[in-house]
């Protein structure tokens, strides 16, 4: 091919390499490997984690949960055509994944209650960083009040990406309930940020947000675990303007943090600010029934400077993944995760107390997740799990600090822990703590 | 032929497999949950079995052109072949069973993993340090630039603009408005390249930065790079590069020694990471020596006890959940290691060999916009076949899609009429680079016979759907399955 | 729009990747082994980049009918969902990965896997004991004719003859003969049953024994089947299940309590492991308590210190290299497991609803063949349809692969005239029940009128190659790419 | 749909099976469960088993050899299309199930150096009895001279399929260097088998088989391993009739012995007496090529008890397999795996001896798998290594015995062991041996 381009070599091809740029050397990296030794050489790695599994039986959320996954899931969601597309930019070869997330965001859209969610964003913080900008923009105000009890993690990425716009973040701290303390002042909020439930595990009182909201002239963003979905009230159904969600536990591995899914759902009012991709449904020549993305203007590569967010990329392939795991579940067996998250949650709280590890407290309500004080502080404790086989849970410590729970241990359950599991956990912490 | 949606094969009443039997007595929700707060219905998921599950999502794979079925030679994208053994890696439950908030002590493979490849993406784009954070280019960015924000703000610089060659991808000028900068746009030259002359007159105190790609969206590299570096330099700017095309150049040039100062990368470009229909994606933000300090954070430190999470002392903060899109830059390090150096500098040469050889295939019929050697991608106007019977770029790539190729990009950049972008990339053999050529000359010449133009012009025709209504989809608005009801 | 083969997208030099370097100097083969003996030339497999591997059999899948695309109605051959949790554990390292000569005390985990099937097995057709290792049902059949012959020559009975019905398989006159016996066809009788005074009338000292499957292969129940077991029985005979229609009865009826004390379980079919285009099937045999001691060996059986291996005493001897398609009876036990014995029994229960469903929606325009309640599967003939425009089965087969179904069996049993052998599964939902009635209906219209069947002789012509011609094949026998040059 | 039917229960379905033998409980079989709980009991079986991988490293061969699987191989031959395909009946529909196998056929011929082989049969042993019955048909005999050296299983397993039809089953004895000590007296055989190498890795002079089966009037075949092709000529360029073979090692996992592969070719004249299912080349109406099954006629279900095999199914998927390895592999991969097998085994060989724990014997030359008397017996040395981590052979005792190695370690090489695992093996082996 050289020779049919009538060159010597491919330095020939880079002659508009000035010189001074150009590398003059190898680049200083191990040779080339077959795949059966890279293989081994990644299974080396591999072995130094410890996955959650029967030897570590995984007690920790803390906005990534295990959950069970369907095979079908990692089938079908393991397809090459799902894996290997590109973003259907030609929809007329692009129906598999367009009808994919057609249906996608009309599961989200009846889990979060709201007419229009997008095809996915990156993550649940990255929804978060969305919807304040999508605030902002829409209500032309900087004043952004989010609970303390949005995922620390989130709010950390959210305070990052508000330095770009120059948005003021404003936390509102959480009582010793567990619930939010709002502000009183409400003068110039763009939007107020409730979890639901929130990182400790509680469920607010979304009446008592929109209300807020309402007087401020405010947007009222519902962070949900799609989870709690299956028995609680929709944010939509709040009159929420916007749910996000991090929707990793639809079926997504847990996977070291990534790739997740962040699920973003507007009112129809606020479709023409939403961030992301849209598929829409449409005809084609024949009128047949066919998919696109559309509201396209919206997007950076149209809008360019003027476009309210750079997403350009989503999470195609973790969204055809949650919609299949969601149809596997379907509507009777999202219920049952939820009934089993609940009844897990309620007799590992009942097994604790009855053992004398923590109290009752007079606080919110819970559904899957809840913060434990425990005689040690948390981190300690998930040390000392460690070895007896379990991940104890998420340590309230650090950067996950919450007012009024710091230093207790946060434990989640799915409908994956069985009651042998649990009964084992409560049997290794005690030997822990006493 | 069309699919219906999950939701009209749904039955009330149908469900796939049960749930685990945890054990435990199922309670009632109203004894422990407000019941105020709870649903009254069941979400109104699917209700289909298995069975008719695995139907529907098999049958849209069949619907559906990807990598794995042809060749796919979307300019800009770099839609090479993803080698499997990265699915053999992401597989492992050792990589896609680990909890994020697993103490790092549990997590050293991992840590491993992440030092591993920030080690390959230092080494290939010159710089000295790297954060795995970001989801995505687009993320990443962004990220790069409130680096650079933090940069100016800690020296005590005042700058409020960043200069966008008129070529760039709109993700650009987006994440400077998103960062909180204007845009000053720099026009190209009649070469493709950046207007050294105009560049230097639009510098000033004022500047906070460049950005760019090189090889630039036109394909082409940018020979007065070192300068433009000066000139930005000189006044405390940094030069941001747009790791879109570096799939060019890995092992031939370096972005550090062009005097870049921040260097994103898109692994599914350039390290093969599958992209799954538009995503996940990763975009790993590289820095010269100078930013270290704002590198986002928590990021991995190796100490004598291990590796640690650390946060640098003027960091930007934290930009994703946990640290990034893991498995993704799990499968580009398997990547990375199959070539190796010697390897990934063959992947550059034989990605811009390739190019060549496309675009000299089909120049007499698909004139280039730039007569200039090109790097891994070209452009070429079609906006003399519009004259004929008004064939556009757009009809030349859907009649593309009905001979069994995936289009070229279309319409991009917006500096070229009719443009049509096309980067066949490396994995692609000579036999099918023929192949495509030789489809996309019989459509030109198609575009000359008043019968055959017409055909095209309605096409696709052998595609899963016909030519879609685009405009239609915007004025109705269905975007869910209830909106029909609405 | 064909693909090329392999060898054509061959390109001399071109490879995939390499393989592992042992770190072994190469030694050169003429110093180990006699020159005489080594090839002077490489074999010519195909020389192709791992892209253009992967892109060519991805679009060989998509030429590809499967049952993860839709229905398939074949009579006999219970095509039904193949539940993906199998594949799930088919993927463990410590199934897939065990070498079948490690001791038995490394694989004591396979071992169990064994014996746990063997008792399903045993349970669901009431049987004493059962072997494993036939790889498919045919040669289940011969295993289990070889142990009835032992049997006899144990007994000193002096036999030569099997009984089989003519509505039989092909396997199992070939499965006797091969066994050294010979046949004696039973006709049915008017309802499709075997005509029981004829059956006596052909039963004598010399007979070994009768092939029989129940319900049988016109999908109706033998229900004679006690007299039949008496009159075999009472010359020493044995009875031969054939497992092939085990999926209407699972739970309901059982061979062993019908008197048979042979029978062989064809795991795709009953209990839906995965057809692979044609294999590999598995093909139990589960025998009565007189037979234990003539089944083939080695098998595990349990003792105080763990599952050995052992061969009972007067075994016919091996007939698998080593326990047979041992992944593939683990997907077995995983599914039956799955389901249980109630779902088991509903699996059965659903599959006769479907069927009687199915043919009670088409039976104004095919008329069955017999007109009582059948079991799993029914047969119709088109034989009336001949009459109008010259349609046979063949073209309704053809037909029905034109909108988007599979082809029910065709031809057979061969004693009904135009067969159409219909086994719609309890997998397919009323919904897809209902499409198939649609879709044969339609094609029972257009064969009425002459413009539309002549085009359905035609076909099919959406598929992805039109109607192939067999007699071609035969007269030309192309079988391999080198046969072109010959 | 039971009402549609007009009935009540699904009994009035089963109304035609007799009271008497009409199951009347429910089985003794426990209760469904979830498809986790599936998963995790399998896995419990799974854990009880030791597969071969890094801490049980393989030197066992005897007839199922370790070999590295390109993950294309897996990933491209689990596709749906092809797992869940039935038997391509209807040509049109199945043209990526028939193409995958027409293309398997020509593999395998320009590897047997045969111009006709089918489509796969069960496994090596079944390959071995088709090519009895072939030969006993074809020649109107039935004495069958079966070299010792042949894989002791499938020898018995020829001989319980020999018992139908009345087939004398003769083995051949091994002499002291390996070689098939073949019989005198020729009359009246049908055919010759041969190991090429042979069960003890062996190479066998298949000259002088041809010579023999020439001047008996019979058929040579040659039971070949597949890899040993990549450096020894084929059994077709030795005049062989018919030539079998176990797939396995052509990308088939372990899977304790199945399921696995059967290769079988024979000669053009021979193609009318062919086992099994064949593909062949044709047109379809518009005269696009096609492929389809071929020479039906032959086939059981056409010729009924007059078809010379019962062979219904084949091993389709597994050849698909083979195919894509085959392809991965190409010509050039192919070669080197031949050649690192051969390096092996002399490397190890010479590290064996060298180490004193064997001595050089005179015989017949071995590609890459090879006996080694011990100074304990074979079965007594697998276990010992097993705890150091090697499977370290095949022990030639008990049904595996053959004449001159009794008691003798069968160890094979593959392209997949390194050096470093043999230097550990050898040391391991100086350690239980001392």
């Amino acid at each position: 091919m050289l020779t049919f381009l009538g060159l010597d070599s491919f330095d020939q091809l880079y002659a508009s390499i000035p010189d001074a740029v150009a590398l003059r050397r190898d680049l200083q990296l191990p040779k080339a490997l077959s795949e059966f030794e890279v293989i081994d050489v990644m299974a080396d790695y591999a072995a130094m984690n410890h996955p959650s599994n029967r030897d570590l039986v995984c007690f920790a959320g803390g906005g990534s949960y295990d959950h069970d996954i369907a095979s079908v899931t990692s089938s079908i969601g393991s397809r090459s055509e799902f894996v290997t597309a590109y973003t259907p930019y030609q929809p007329e070869v692009a129906q598999g994944v367009l009808q994919g997330l057609f249906e996608f965001q009309s599961m989200v859209s009846r889990i979060s209650g709201l007419g229009i969610s997008n095809a996915s964003l990156y993550d649940g913080a990255s929804a978060l960083v969305e919807a304040i900008n999508l605030g902002c923009v829409k209500t032309k105000r900087s004043r952004v009040v989010i609970s303390g009890g949005i995922n620390p993690n989130w709010r950390e990425v959210a305070e990052t990406f508000a330095k770009g716009p120059g948005h003021e973040i404003e936390i509102a701290p959480i009582g010793p309930d567990g619930a939010t303390i709002w502000p009183t002042n409400l003068d110039g909020v763009a939007l107020f940020v409730v979890g639901y439930p929130n990182f400790l595990g509680f469920v607010e009182d979304l009446e008592a947000v929109r209300g807020l909201a309402s007087s401020a002239g405010a947007l009222m963003v519902v962070a949900y675990d799609p989870i709690a979905i299956s028995l609680l009230r929709s944010p939509g159904s709040y009159g929420a303007d916007i749910a996000i969600a991090e929707g990793q536990p639809l079926g997504i591995p847990l996977s070291f943090g990534g790739p997740y899914l962040g699920l973003f759902s507007v009112s129809n009012e606020l479709v023409r600010f939403l961030p992301g991709r849209l598929v829409g449904e449409t005809l084609d020549m024949n009128g047949k029934r066919a998919y696109v993305t559309t509201l396209r203007a919206r997007e950076q590569d149209i809008r360019r400077e003027k476009a309210s967010s750079n997403v350009c990329t989503n999470q195609t392939l973790m969204a055809i993944w949650a919609a299949i795991q969601l149809t596997w579940l379907g509507k009777s067996g999202f219920l049952d995760v939820g009934r089993s998250c609940l009844s897990s949650r309620v007799y590992l709280e009942r097994r604790l107390v009855s053992e004398g590890l923590t109290t009752i407290e007079t606080r919110l309500p819970s559904f899957r997740e809840f913060p434990v004080r425990l005689k040690k502080r948390a981190s300690t404790v998930i040390d000392e799990m460690h070895p007896l086989g379990f991940l104890a849970g998420v340590a309230l410590e650090g950067s996950l600090a919450i007012d009024n729970f710091e230093g207790d241990l946060l434990i989640a359950l799915t409908e994956k822990r069985t009651r042998t599991e649990i009964d084992r956990y409560v049997g290794a912490l005690v030997e822990v703590i006493r | 032929d069309s699919e219906p949606t999950i939701f009209e094969i749904s039955v009330s009443g149908r469900r796939c497999g049960a749930i685990r039997d945890s054990g435990i007595e199922s309670v009632d929700a109203s004894d422990h949950l407000p019941l105020a707060y709870l649903r009254s219905e069941p979400v109104a998921l699917p209700e289909v079995s298995e069975r008719d599950l695995v139907g529907h999502f098999t049958r849209l794979t069949h619907r559906q052109y990807s990598v794995d079925l042809g060749a796919y030679p979307l300019g800009s994208c770099t839609m090479k072949y993803n080698p499997k053994l990265a699915d053999t890696v992401a597989g492992m439950s050792g990589i896609s069973g680990v909890h994020p908030h697993l103490p790092s002590s549990h997590s050293q493979g991992w840590l491993e993993i992440a030092l591993e490849i920030e080690s390959y993406l230092k080494e290939i784009t010159g710089m000295a340090g790297a954060t795995l954070s970001p989801a995505a280019g687009a993320q990443g960015e962004l990220t790069g630039l409130l680096m650079m924000k933090a940069y100016h703000l800690d020296r005590g610089n005042h700058k409020t603009k960043i200069l966008i060659p008129d070529s760039a991808h709109g993700t650009n000028p987006a994440s400077v408005s998103l960062a909180g900068y204007s845009v000053v746009t720099v026009p190209s030259n009649e070469k493709g390249l950046v207007d050294l002359e105009l560049l230097k007159s639009l510098v000033g105190d004022d500047v906070a930065g460049i950005m760019l790609t090189n090889p630039n969206t036109v394909g082409l590299f940018e020979e007065d790079i070192a300068e433009i570096a000066k000139a930005i330099h000189d006044v405390d700017g940094l030069l941001y590069y747009d790791g879109a095309n570096l799939n060019a150049i890995v092992g031939i040039a370096r972005p550090g020694d062009m005097g870049f100062d921040i260097v994103h990368s898109n692994l599914h470009k350039t390290f093969a990471t599958p992209h799954g229909g538009g995503g996940p994606g990763s975009g790993p933000v590289a820095v010269a020596e100078k930013l270290l300090d704002f590198l986002p954070g928590p990021y991995p430190v190796r100490g004598h006890d291990g590796i640690k999470w650390t946060t640098p002392s003027k960091s930007i903060g934290r930009v994703h959940s946990f640290y990034g899109n893991a498995v993704v830059y799990a499968r580009a390090l398997a990547f990375m290691k199959a070539l190796g150096g010697e390897g990934l500098r063959q992947m550059s040469q034989i990605a811009v060999l390739n190019a060549n050889y496309l675009k000299a295939m089909i120049s007499s019929y698909y004139p280039p916009a730039y007569e200039a050697t090109c790097m891994h991608e070209f452009v070429v106007s079609t906006a003399a076949l519009k004259k004929s019977f008004g064939i556009r770029a757009l009809d030349i790539a859907k009649g593309l899609l009905d001979k069994g190729f995936h289009a070229p990009t279309v319409y991009f950049p917006l500096i070229v009429d009719e443009a049509l972008m096309i980067e066949p990339t490396e994995t692609e053999s000579r036999q099918t680079l023929d192949a495509m050529a030789e489809a996309l000359i019989e459509l030109a010449k198609d575009a000359l016979d008043e019968d055959a133009a017409s055909k095209m012009a309605g096409g696709p025709r052998r595609t899963p759907v016909t030519r879609v209504d685009e405009a239609r989809a915007a004025r109705t608005l269905i975007t869910t399955v209830d909106a029909h009801s609405k």
